[in-house]
């Protein structure tokens, strides 16, 4: 090995930049022989150190994945290199949709269909064919599926985790208060 | 059917128009409106859509019956669907806004990413044997998947649920009513229930149920004849 | 515009960042607004705080034109990243997308979103990185892509041609009724 004495948060920062997609953290750990933990600090080191006016990338940092990307700031000098065509258009159901699973995903089907008052088979099909949202098994339950925005949906939004959209705490407390144990009902 | 919306979006419009706040009188005072809406409904849109609005209404008319016959106690399992319809609505409209502050934001500021592993020279890159045996037992899945893909598009599934849901409403309708239709034809609120019910005629009709049809307009009739 | 307050060292890293490959000081001089003198400060500036420990790129200044890349004491570290990427097993998901472009290709991305119901761009592009499926340009849509399988990965399976995959006939015709007119909706 040569890194010479680039350190952790220089090892990372080239693993991500090489990756280019979302790479969980997991792999990170293994590739630079530190633990999930160290890791961990050193993002929160790096994604610190992004906020400078002088810096134009950024991180965005999911439960288990992290991906660099350009600084949302710099979206419309960037978007003149891009050449991917981007699919920006959301129609009213699939607004009402998206706007369930950022601030109250992951959550089921269920879930969702409850405060839409809708099917949502399709439309969930269709955003997760734009990327935009994606599932995993749920863990409560065994052959069900929870859903969630995907790293796509975030960088669409110029935020770096669902978390920091606006009044995110207050949707989250105020769903979970009356959908408490309704949900199963239905 | 993607820019359509759906059954509580409506409701909360009917709400709004009047200007009156999410409380379960309120609820009452549109149910009419909300039914007269659902029964016109029946050409233009999907059953799939259709039973969706359907199982609303269901909530609406339980709501609507105990207002006007507040004699009547509710059950403790209508109270719970009565409670559960007001609070989804606050919850809709209080996640409007979300909707709205997402809207604003989309495509506003987009972050890009770098195409994955964008340096590697061109090669092979295979460790494994793959076979096409293996393969075929891929498409296998993926064909079968295809199909029910396909049956859930023409909305099969969907339609044994509202069968179910229109049958069990009108079961519900027609107990309440044969048990209190003497009280209330003594009341003044008569002409609204009416007004309720041939709504509720209307949506019967045009959902199109074939199976249980006649003994679902039986049952109508004998609220009717009472009527 | 809404660069906040992200200043010419930032505008030129993103830049370099989404871009990839080498690009002119006069391009990157004309995206930024900036002249080449100034766009060519910045870049000292920038390729001087590169040299921190804490980061893992590196900039590649030519006559006139310039490169982000790893830092190369961290070259070891991306060769291991590299080599995994690739030497790892093709996941279910994989060989779900493999097949797909094997039996229907060459086909667009939509037809296979359509079947797989997720958005499949990092799938392809992952084949694609790995030589088992190619992109050309759709004949019938232009900026469209077509996929099929490589020629290598045929002979890999030890099949001259896609249509010796076992009932192949049926599959394609299969997929032909059941997909005709959908893939747009999507």
């Amino acid at each position: 090995m040569a890194e010479g004495k680039k350190d952790l948060r220089a090892q990372i920062e080239a693993i991500l930049f090489v990756y280019g997609e979302p790479i969980s953290l997991r792999q990170v750990a293994s590739l630079t022989k530190a633990n999930e933990k160290q890791v961990s600090e050193a993002l929160e080191g790096l994604k610190e150190t992004l906020r400078d006016d002088h810096r134009g990338l950024d991180l965005v940092i999911g439960k288990d994945e992290v991906q660099l990307v350009t600084a949302p700031e710099l979206s419309d000098l960037v978007s003149k290199l891009v050449k991917e065509e981007l699919d920006t258009k959301l129609t009213p159901a699939a607004l009402e949709t998206l706007t369930i699973v950022a601030y109250l995903g992951p959550c089921s089907r269920a879930v969702i269909e409850y405060i839409r008052g809708v099917n949502c088979a399709f439309m969930l099909r269709n955003l997760m064919v734009r990327g935009l949202v994606e599932r995993r098994s749920d863990p409560q339950k065994t052959g069900g599926y929870i859903y969630q925005v995907t790293f796509d949906f975030l960088k669409h939004m110029g935020v770096t985790s669902a978390k920091e959209l606006p009044e995110y705490e207050r949707y989250t407390s105020l769903a979970q208060t009356l959908i408490n144990g309704d949900e199963e009902g239905q | 059917m993607a820019d359509f919306k759906g059954p509580l979006e409506k409701l909360l419009e009917l709400i709004e128009e009047k200007q009156l706040e999410i409380t379960r009188l309120n609820l009452a005072e549109v149910t009419s409106d909300f039914l007269a809406y659902v029964a016109k409904l029946g050409g233009k849109v999907g059953h799939r859509e259709v039973a969706d609005f359907v199982v609303v209404a269901a909530k609406l008319i339980l709501i609507k019956s105990h207002a006007l016959l507040p004699h009547l106690a509710p059950s403790k399992e209508e109270e719970r669907d009565m409670a559960e319809l007001e609070g989804r609505l606050r919850l809709y409209k209080e996640l409007r806004e979300g909707e709205k502050v997402i809207d604003t934001l989309w495509g506003k500021h987009v972050s890009y990413g770098k195409t994955f592993l964008s340096d590697i020279p061109e090669g092979f890159y295979l460790s494994e044997k793959v076979t096409p045996e293996q393969l075929h037992g891929y498409i296998k899945d993926l064909a079968g998947g295809l199909v029910e893909l396909q049956k859930m598009e023409e909305g099969e599934v969907k339609m044994v649920n509202l069968e179910e849901k229109i049958k069990e409403l009108l079961g519900w309708i027609g107990q309440r009513v044969q048990a209190s239709f003497t009280d209330m034809s003594k009341g003044k609120q008569k002409p609204e229930v009416v007004v309720m019910f041939l709504a509720l005629l209307h949506l019967l009709k045009d959902t199109n149920i074939s199976v249980e049809q006649d003994a679902l307009f039986a049952d109508i009739k004998i609220a009717h004849n009472h009527g």
